[in-house]
C-alpha cells in the first residue's frame, strides 16, 4: 500500500479561489463551488475543499471543531480526551448530500466547545494555546481521529474528491459565508485521504495553497522547535503553522508576516528607506528560517480578512479581481470571470506582495 | 604607457624570467629544443644585492634613449613608447651595449646586440617574463608615468 | 635505522634544460647542479613531496613518484605502521603529523547526495533570477518587541554578516606566515567574509582589516590584550580543535621569531605551548563566565564564538554551550588540519564533522534552542557541494582552512611542522614566507569563494532554493548512498530512493 | 618662417634636423650634401666590406627620412664659403643660400703625411666614405696583397673588411701598439695578437720612409711588397669654412655645451668640433659617433629656439675585430688608480681617481659595460655605491636601492 499523509512527503500541484465581502455580506457556497469548475484540470480528483468564514453566528463565541472520525470507537476515546479540556456545547453530524463520485467517507462531525477556566489557569496558557495543543495531541497521537478545523465562527469543509463534487457533497449552497476559499488538490504520489485535503486550518487561519516549496524541510524543522508538529508533512500544513507562529505568537502584522514568508530581495531591501531597510533587514534576519522559497500561491483566510501572497519569484498563477465590494482571487482568471461576469478590474500580484484584504470593522 | 616593472619584494631569484625571456625570443616552440643544452642569452637579468634582495632589469625604454642616439646603423629606434631593434640593420658593433646605463642591452651569443622588446616581435603577445613568474614579482602596467 | 626514501625525483634528462629552478626552490635541499657531469643531482631523502620544483619546472622535466620499494607485505602492518615504530624506537618520542587525517576513514560527505526539482517545481537559473547566499551568524531573539510606536524595535544581539555561508578558519599567524595572514586578510575583507587570527594575537598591520576578523582566546592566551580583543569583529573562544581534540598546541621557539613573538607576546626564541584545557575552564559554568568576561570587555558589542572539537558527547556539549551565553558554536571535526599534532592523536581523536553536525543540530532544535546559537561547521570542508551539504544538515556557515591554503598553494605534503614549507604558507623563514605574493594569495582566495559561490547557487537553484535560509537544516534535500541505517538515522535524512 | 641650413650630411646632421624638428616643425631646412648618398654612419663602411651590410640599410634612417621632416638636400654641392654679414652660404658652384641658423656638420678628412714616392703608388686609397670604399672594392682581387698604413680604428676596420676578400694584410704604425689611441700596452697587445691570430700582420714602432710602386721601405729597414695601399694615418677635422669666417677653432671647431661656434647663429656639431671632455677635464676632438649625433640634436633643438645641452660628453669607443670586442671609455688622468682583472681572452681595466671612475678599458667579454659608462657620465661617487661588487661586475644592486627604485619603479 502506498504510504499516507504524514509518512511520506507529498509534494501536490493545485487550483485556489476565494472571493471576500468588504462589506460582511454573507454569500452562499454556490459561486465559490462554480469557480472550481473551470480549473478541473488543475485537481486530479484527490482532494477539494472549502473554508467559510462567518459561517456560525450563533456560535460565535465557541471553537467550532470540524472531526473525521474512523469509527465509532475512535469518536470515543477523542471525544474522553476534549471533554478533559472542554465544555461541549454542541455535538452534530455535519450534514452531507451521498453522491457517487464521493466514496469512503469516515464519521464527520462539528463539535463546538468552550475551553474551561480552571485548565487554562492550571496550564497558565491562554484558550487559543489550549485549542492547538489539544487539536496537535488529537492529531499527532489518536488513532483514527483527525481535526480539520478549529476556529470560531468558520469551518473547512474537504473530502478525496474534485473540489465541485466536495462542495456539492457538503451542500455548501445551504451556508452562508462573507468570505469563502476553496482548493482542488493535484498530489503526485499519494492515494488521497480525506485529512490530506485542503484548506489546512489551525484555529481561524485557513490555507489554501498551490505550489510545491523547496524550503520545506527548513522550514519544518524550524517551526517544530515550538511545539507544531507536522504530521502530514504538506506544505500547506507548515506554512499554516508558520502563520500561526509569526502572527498569533510573535505578533507579526500580515505586513511583517508577508515580509518573512516571502520576504524582499536584500537588493531590493538595499532600495528601501533607512526604516524598511531596518525592519526588512530585521525580519530576514530573526526569522531566516520561514523564508518559504519554490513556487506557491497562497490564500491565508482568518476571521475578519484574508491575504493572498505569492512566490518572491512569482513561480505559481494568481491573479486578483476586485469589483464594488468584492474581491475575488484565483490560480486562474477563468475561476474569476464566473464568479463576476462582469468584472472589470483583474490584475497579477507581484512576486512576494501580499494582497490583503479586511471585512469592513464590526461587519463580521 | 604600459611597461615592465619590477616589485622586488616578491623575487623569488628563481630565474625563470630569464629562461622564459630566451624560450620565447629563441622562436622555437619547445622550451626543451630552445635551451636545451644551450647557454641562454635572456633580456632579462636576474641581480642579487648585498642583502641577498633579487630583481629582475630588463629595457626601461627610457624617454631619452642613449642606446638610440648612439647607434651607428640607426637600427634602434622608439615607436609607440618601445625601443626597438632593427636586427637586418645592426652590424654588431655593440655601442648599444656600452651606452645603455642600466645594462638592459646585451649582446645575443652570435655578436649582435638585443635588448627586451615586450615580447612585441614574438609569438608571446605579453612579455613572457611577466607571464611566467611565479610570484608576481614582473608586472606590465601602465603606472601613468609621463614619457 | 636507514629507509629508502620515501619519494623519488624522477628527472626526465632530455628535457632538463639545467635552469636550476628545482634547485633554487627547494628549502630541503633535494636538488643540486653538479658543474663536473653538467648535470642535476638529487638527494630524494630530503624530499617531502611538495611539488614546488616539479610545478616550478618550465619543461615539466621532474616528477615526483613514491617510491615502491617496500618492506614485506603485511596487511596488519603496513609500511607505514612498521616505519613508525622503527623511528619511535630510535628517538623515544611522539610523532608530529600536520595537516588533517589522511587515513581512509569514511567522509560522509561523499555519501551525500542532493536533490533538484524536476517537474512538479521548477529549478531556478541563477543566471536569471537573484539567488541569495548573504548570512547572518548570531543569536536570534525568542519573541520580537515592538517601539512605543507599534513599529519594530530591530536592534540586535551582535551579528556577523557573511555574503556567504564561508569562512576562513583560524590558522595562528606563527604557524602560518605573514603573506598568508595577509592574504586571508585581503580575502576575506574583500568577500565579506571573516577569517580568524588563531591563537597567535593580531599583526598589528592587519588591524585595519578588523571588520572582517575574528580574533581568537585560547587556552595561551596568546597576543590578547584589550585592544586585540576590540580589533575584531567577533571573538572566538578556542577550546578544541578537530586535528588534536583534548590537547594544547605547541609552536617551536624557532618560529617564534621576530614580529611572531612581539604579536604573540612571548620572548623571541621561546616557545609557545598552549595548555590542553583553559585553566580558567573546568567546566561548563567556567565557560559562561569567560563568554561573558569577553563580552564585558568589549561592551556586548561582539559575538561570542567558542570553538570545540568534534568529540563522542558533542550534542550535550553543544547544548551547554548554546546556555552559555556563546552566539555562536564552531563544531571542528576530526579531518580538520593543523600546523603540527601528535600523529596518534590527530589519526584516531574526535568524530567526523557530517556526524557531529547533524547531531548537534537536532539536539539543540530538539531542544528548542537551535535560535540561540548559530552553528559553524569545520574540519574538512572541500567544496562547494560539502558547504551546500552542510548547511542542509544544519549549518549556518562553514570554516575553511585547508582549501584556503590549497588556494594560496600548499600541497599537502603534511611538512608543515618543519618550518620549511616550500609554498610561503607554513613558514616564518623570510625568503620562503616570500614565495606568497598576498596580491596572488588573496586573489586566488577570492577565486575559490567566488567560484564557490556560483557553484552554492547552481546547487540552490537545483533545489528550486533562491536563498540560502531555505536550504539551512533543510534535510529532505539529501540523501545517502551506501550509509547504513544508524547512520542515516544520525544524519537524519534519507536513503536514496526513499 | 626660419630658415635653417646644415653643411654636412653625416649623423650630426640627421640628429641636427632631428633636434629642429623636435622644436620647428615649419622653418625650411637645406641639407648640403658633399656625398650623393642619403645619411649614413661612416663606420659601416668595413661592415660594407665583410658583407655585414648593403648600401640600402646603411641608410641610416630610412627612405623616407628627408621627406617626413621636410628637409631639402642638395646633393654634391659643397659650401665654400660663409658669409656671416649677410649670412649667406656660398656653395662651390657660385650660388648662394641664405640662413637664419646654420650647422656646419663638415665631419673630418684623412690626413696624409708627406711620404716619398707615395704618387708611384698605382692602388691606393683613403677609407672614409662609401665611395672610397666601392674604390677599393673595385681595386682588390683574392690575390691581393694590401698594407694599411696606420693601425688605428679605421686601418684595423678596413683591415678586418678586406680580411676575407685578399690574400694578406699588413698594417704598419709610428705607434708600438695598435689602436694606441684608446689602448694602452697590455690591452693593445691582448688586441694585437688577436688579430695576429685571424693572420693581420703588423710592422709597428716604425713609418713608411718610401715608396716605389708596389714596394714600401719602413724607417726601421723592413721591406713589404704590395697591390694595395690603404692609407688610414689619422684624420683631421674640417675647419676651415668656420675659421675663414673668423671662427674660433683649434684642432676643431670650438662648440660650447649648446654647439654654439664663436659666430652668431652659426652652430657646429660632430667630428670637425672640439669640446668639453669631462672626464679629463679637457677639450678634446673626440670624433664619436654617438656624441655627434648628441650635438647635433643639441645644435638643433637650440637653431630652432628650444633649449638642449650636450654637457656631459665623453670619449668611447665600442670596437671589434673577427668576434673580439673592446669597450673603452673615458680616460686615465695622471695619478690615477687601476682596478684590473684579467685571463687569456679577457682583460678589465678600472680606472678611478678622486672617488670617481675616469675611465675603462675591457676586451672580450661585454656585458653591461654601459653601467660603467653610466657611472663615468654622471660622474658619480664611488663612495656612493657599492664599487667592490660593481667593479667585479656591472650590476645596479650596487648602487643602492634607492637609484634602482628610481629605475625599475618608475619611468625614467
Amino acid at each position: 500500500m502506498s504510504p499516507l499523509e504524514g509518512q511520506v512527503r507529498i509534494p501536490s500541484g493545485c487550483a485556489v479561489s476565494a472571493m471576500i465581502s468588504r462589506d460582511g455580506r454573507r454569500m452562499n457556497g454556490e459561486s465559490i463551488i462554480q469557480s472550481m469548475i473551470p480549473m478541473h484540470d488543475r485537481s486530479n480528483g484527490l482532494g477539494g475543499g472549502f473554508a467559510a468564514y462567518g459561517i456560525y453566528p450563533e456560535y460565535r463565541d465557541f471553537y467550532a471543531l470540524h472531526i473525521f472520525f474512523n469509527s465509532k470507537s475512535a469518536q470515543a476515546e477523542c471525544m474522553t480526551l476534549l471533554k478533559e479540556y472542554f465544555e461541549i456545547v454542541q455535538d452534530e453530524h455535519i450534514k452531507v448530500r451521498k453522491m457517487p463520485q464521493i466514496t469512503d467517507e469516515p464519521i464527520i462531525r462539528r463539535v463546538f466547545v468552550s475551553p474551561m477556566q480552571s485548565v487554562l489557569r492550571h496550564l497558565q496558557i491562554d484558550d487559543k494555546e489550549l485549542v492547538v495543543r489539544v487539536v496537535n495531541r488529537i492529531n499527532a497521537q489518536l488513532d483514527g481521529s483527525y481535526v480539520f478545523s478549529c476556529g470560531k465562527n468558520m469551518g473547512a469543509f474537504k473530502a478525496v474528491g474534485f473540489p465541485e463534487d466536495v462542495g456539492r457533497y457538503y451542500r455548501l449552497e445551504e451556508y452562508e459565508a462573507y468570505s469563502w476559499t476553496a482548493h482542488g488538490r493535484y498530489p503526485t504520489n499519494t492515494p488521497g485521504w480525506w485529512g490530506g485535503a485542503h484548506p489546512f486550518c489551525m484555529l481561524d487561519y485557513s490555507i489554501v495553497h498551490n505550489g510545491e516549496i523547496s524550503s520545506y524541510d527548513a522550514n519544518r524543522r524550524f517551526i517544530e522547535m515550538y511545539g507544531y508538529k507536522c504530521t502530514l508533512q504538506t506544505d500547506t500544513e507548515v506554512i499554516t503553522y508558520i502563520a500561526d507562529y509569526l502572527i498569533r505568537r510573535q505578533g507579526l502584522t500580515l505586513d511583517e508576516t508577508a515580509a518573512v514568508i516571502a520576504a524582499p530581495f536584500w537588493s531590493t531591501i538595499e532600495g528601501k528607506s533607512e526604516a524598511d531597510k531596518a525592519k526588512y533587514t530585521y525580519l530576514r534576519t530573526v526569522f531566516p528560517s520561514l523564508l518559504v522559497t519554490g513556487p506557491f500561491s497562497i490564500i491565508l483566510g482568518f476571521n475578519g480578512g484574508l491575504m493572498a501572497l505569492n512566490d518572491r519569484l512569482k513561480l505559481r498563477s494568481m491573479v486578483v479581481g476586485e469589483q464594488d465590494d468584492m474581491v475575488y482571487i484565483a490560480s486562474e482568471e477563468a475561476a474569476i470571470r464566473v464568479m463576476a461576469p462582469e468584472i472589470q478590474n483583474i490584475w497579477s500580484p507581484a512576486g512576494g506582495e501580499p494582497v490583503i484584504v479586511r471585512v469592513k470593522e464590526g461587519a463580521f | 604607457m604600459k611597461r615592465i616593472y619590477v616589485k622586488e619584494e616578491w623575487c623569488l631569484g628563481c630565474h625563470l624570467c630569464e629562461y622564459n625571456c630566451a624560450f620565447a625570443n629563441s622562436g622555437m616552440t619547445d622550451m626543451v629544443k630552445a635551451l636545451r643544452g644551450k647557454t641562454i642569452y635572456p633580456r632579462i637579468q636576474v641581480e642579487t644585492d648585498e642583502n641577498g634582495v633579487t630583481y629582475a632589469v630588463s629595457c626601461r625604454h627610457c624617454n631619452d634613449p642613449l642606446c638610440v642616439k648612439s647607434c651607428i646603423a640607426g637600427a634602434l629606434s622608439k615607436k609607440d613608447g618601445v625601443i626597438e631593434i632593427d636586427h637586418s640593420k645592426c652590424v654588431g658593433c655593440l655601442t648599444c651595449v656600452l651606452v645603455c646605463p642600466y645594462g638592459a642591452v646585451v649582446e645575443d651569443g652570435s655578436g649582435v646586440a638585443q635588448k627586451c622588446e615586450l615580447c612585441m616581435k614574438n609569438t608571446c603577445g605579453a612579455p613572457a617574463c611577466v607571464k611566467g613568474c611565479p610570484n608576481g614579482a614582473i608586472v606590465y602596467e601602465d603606472r601613468g608615468e609621463a614619457e | 635505522m636507514n629507509f629508502y626514501p620515501e619519494f623519488e625525483v624522477v628527472r626526465n634528462d632530455s628535457r632538463c634544460i639545467r635552469c636550476r629552478v628545482c634547485e633554487r626552490q627547494c628549502a630541503n635541499e633535494v636538488h643540486w647542479y653538479d658543474e663536473d657531469g653538467k648535470v642535476m643531482l638529487s638527494d630524494e631523502s630530503k624530499c617531502v613531496n611538495c611539488q614546488r620544483c616539479v610545478t616550478l619546472c618550465p619543461t615539466r622535466a621532474l616528477k615526483i613518484v613514491k617510491s615502491d620499494c617496500r618492506l614485506r607485505e603485511n596487511a596488519n602492518y603496513s609500511d607505514q605502521t612498521i616505519k613508525e615504530i622503527y623511528r619511535q624506537a630510535e628517538t623515544g618520542g611522539v610523532l608530529l603529523s600536520s595537516m588533517g587525517n589522511p587515513n581512509p576513514l569514511p567522509v560522509y560527505w561523499d555519501k551525500i547526495l542532493i536533490n533538484a526539482s524536476q517537474v512538479t517545481n521548477p529549478p531556478i537559473d541563477p543566471l536569471r533570477e537573484p539567488m541569495e547566499t548573504r548570512v547572518f551568524l548570531g543569536k536570534k531573539p525568542d519573541h520580537i518587541t515592538r517601539n512605543a510606536d507599534g513599529s519594530l524595535d530591530t536592534k540586535l544581539a551582535p551579528q556577523l554578516t557573511l555574503s556567504m555561508p564561508v569562512m576562513f578558519s583560524a590558522m595562528s599567524y606563527g604557524s602560518i606566515s605573514y603573506n598568508a595572514h595577509a592574504s586571508l586578510a585581503r580575502a576575506a575583507s574583500a568577500l565579506g567574509i571573516y577569517y580568524n587570527t588563531g591563537e597567535g594575537g593580531l599583526h598589528e598591520d592587519f588591524y585595519k582589516y578588523g571588520k572582517n576578523t575574528i580574533v581568537q582566546v585560547a587556552s595561551g592566551r596568546f597576543g590578547v590584550h584589550k585592544d586585540y580583543l576590540e580589533a575584531g569583529a567577533a571573538i572566538e573562544i578556542k577550546m578544541g580543535q578537530g586535528a588534536k581534540p583534548g590537547i594544547g598546541g605547541h609552536l617551536p621557539g624557532t618560529k617564534a621569531v621576530g614580529d611572531v613573538s612581539k604579536t604573540r607576546m612571548i620572548p623571541e626564541g621561546s616557545d609557545a605551548i598552549s595548555p590542553a584545557p583553559h585553566h580558567d575552564i573546568y567546566s561548563i559554568e567556567d565557560l559562561r563566565q569567560l563568554v561573558y568576561s569577553l563580552k564585558e570587555a568589549t561592551e556586548y558589542r561582539l559575538p561570542v564564538i567558542v570553538k570545540v572539537a568534534a568529540v563522542h558527547n558533542i550534542a550535550a556539549i553543544a547544548s551547554g554551550i548554546a546556555r552559555s551565553g556563546a552566539d555562536i558554536i564552531a563544531i571542528d571535526g576530526f579531518r580538520g588540519g593543523t600546523g603540527a599534532a601528535p600523529t596518534r592523536i590527530r589519526d584516531n581523536v574526535g568524530i567526523p564533522i557530517e556526524l557531529a553536525l547533524a547531531a548537534v543540530d537536532k539536539r539543540l532544535r530538539d531542544e528548542g534552542i537551535r535560535n540561540n546559537v548559530s552553528i559553524i561547521c569545520g574540519g574538512s570542508v572541500r567544496s562547494a557541494a560539502d558547504v551546500v551539504k552542510a548547511i542542509a544538515l544544519g549549518a549556518d556557515a562553514c570554516y575553511i582552512a585547508t582549501a584556503a591554503c590549497l588556494a594560496m598553494g600548499c600541497h599537502l605534503c603534511r611538512s608543515c611542522h618543519t618550518g620549511k614549507c616550500n609554498w610561503g604558507i607554513a613558514t616564518q623563514r623570510p625568503d620562503l614566507v616570500k614565495r606568497l605574493n598576498p596580491d596572488i594569495g588573496s586573489q586566488r582566495l577570492i577565486n575559490l569563494m567566488d567560484a564557490w559561490r556560483h557553484e552554492i547557487k547552481e546547487l540552490m537553484g537545483g533545489m528550486g532554493i533562491n536563498s540560502i535560509e531555505a536550504l539551512r537544516g533543510n534535510r529532505l534535500m539529501l540523501r545517502g548512498v551506501g550509509l547504513t541505517e544508524k547512520e542515516l538515522e544520525i544524519l537524519g535524512i534519507s536513503h536514496a530512493g526513499e | 618662417m626660419k630658415k635653417y641650413v646644415i653643411i654636412g650630411n653625416g649623423v650630426a646632421a640627421a640628429g641636427c634636423i632631428e633636434g629642429i624638428r623636435s622644436a620647428d616643425a615649419e622653418g625650411s631646412i637645406t641639407v648640403i650634401s658633399a656625398e650623393s648618398y642619403p645619411v649614413y654612419c661612416r663606420p659601416l663602411i668595413s661592415y660594407y666590406l665583410e658583407n655585414k651590410t648593403d648600401l640600402q640599410r646603411m641608410n641610416y634612417r630610412g627612405e623616407s627620412f628627408y621627406a617626413d621632416h621636410n628637409a631639402a638636400v642638395l646633393y654634391g654641392k659643397n659650401a665654400a664659403e660663409i658669409r656671416t654679414d649677410a649670412k649667406q652660404i656660398i656653395l662651390d658652384d657660385g650660388s648662394s643660400i641664405a640662413y637664419d641658423a646654420l650647422c656646419c656638420c663638415t665631419g673630418s678628412s684623412p690626413f696624409v703625411p708627406p711620404m716619398q714616392g707615395l704618387d708611384t703608388v698605382e692602388k691606393k686609397f683613403s677609407f672614409m666614405t662609401i665611395d672610397d670604399t666601392l674604390a677599393l672594392e673595385k681595386a682588390v682581387t683574392p690575390e691581393s696583397r694590401v698594407l694599411i698604413i696606420g693601425a688605428g680604428l679605421i686601418g684595423l676596420k678596413c683591415a678586418e673588411g678586406l680580411h676575407d676578400r685578399v690574400r694578406s694584410i699588413t698594417v704598419c704604425d709610428l705607434a708600438p701598439r695598435v689602436l694606441s689611441s684608446i689602448l694602452d700596452d697590455r690591452c693593445a697587445a691582448m688586441m694585437q695578437k688577436h688579430l695576429e691570430d685571424h693572420g693581420i700582420s703588423f710592422i709597428l714602432g716604425t713609418s713608411a720612409k718610401e715608396f716605389q710602386g708596389g714596394h714600401a721601405v719602413m724607417q726601421n729597414g723592413t721591406e713589404v711588397d704590395f697591390d694595395v695601399l690603404v692609407l688610414a694615418v689619422g684624420v683631421r677635422a674640417n675647419t676651415a669654412l668656420v675659421k675663414n669666417a673668423g671662427g674660433n677653432v683649434g684642432r676643431g671647431i670650438a662648440v660650447d655645451d649648446a654647439c654654439r661656434t664663436s659666430l652668431p647663429d652659426i652652430y657646429a656639431a660632430g667630428d670637425c668640433t672640439e669640446y668639453h671632455d669631462i672626464s679629463s677635464d679637457s677639450v678634446k676632438v673626440m670624433a664619436l659617433m654617438p656624441n655627434a649625433y648628441m650635438q647635433g640634436r643639441t645644435a638643433g633643438v637650440n637653431m630652432a629656439g628650444g633649449e638642449a645641452a650636450f654637457d656631459n660628453a665623453i670619449p668611447m669607443n665600442s670596437i671589434g675585430f673577427f668576434g673580439f670586442h673592446c669597450h673603452t671609455a673615458g680616460s686615465q688622468p695622471e695619478g690615477c688608480e687601476m682596478y684590473e682583472e684579467a685571463d687569456e681572452n679577457h682583460i678589465k681595466r678600472l680606472f678611478v681617481k678622486d672617488d670617481r671612475l675616469t675611465g675603462f678599458m675591457i676586451l672580450g667579454t661585454m656585458h653591461r659595460t654601459g653601467i660603467y659608462t653610466a657611472l663615468i657620465r654622471n660622474q658619480t661617487p664611488l663612495s656612493s655605491v657599492d664599487f667592490d661588487r660593481l667593479r667585479i661586475e656591472p650590476q645596479l644592486a650596487a648602487m643602492g636601492s634607492a637609484y634602482r627604485d628610481k629605475v625599475l619603479k618608475g619611468a625614467v
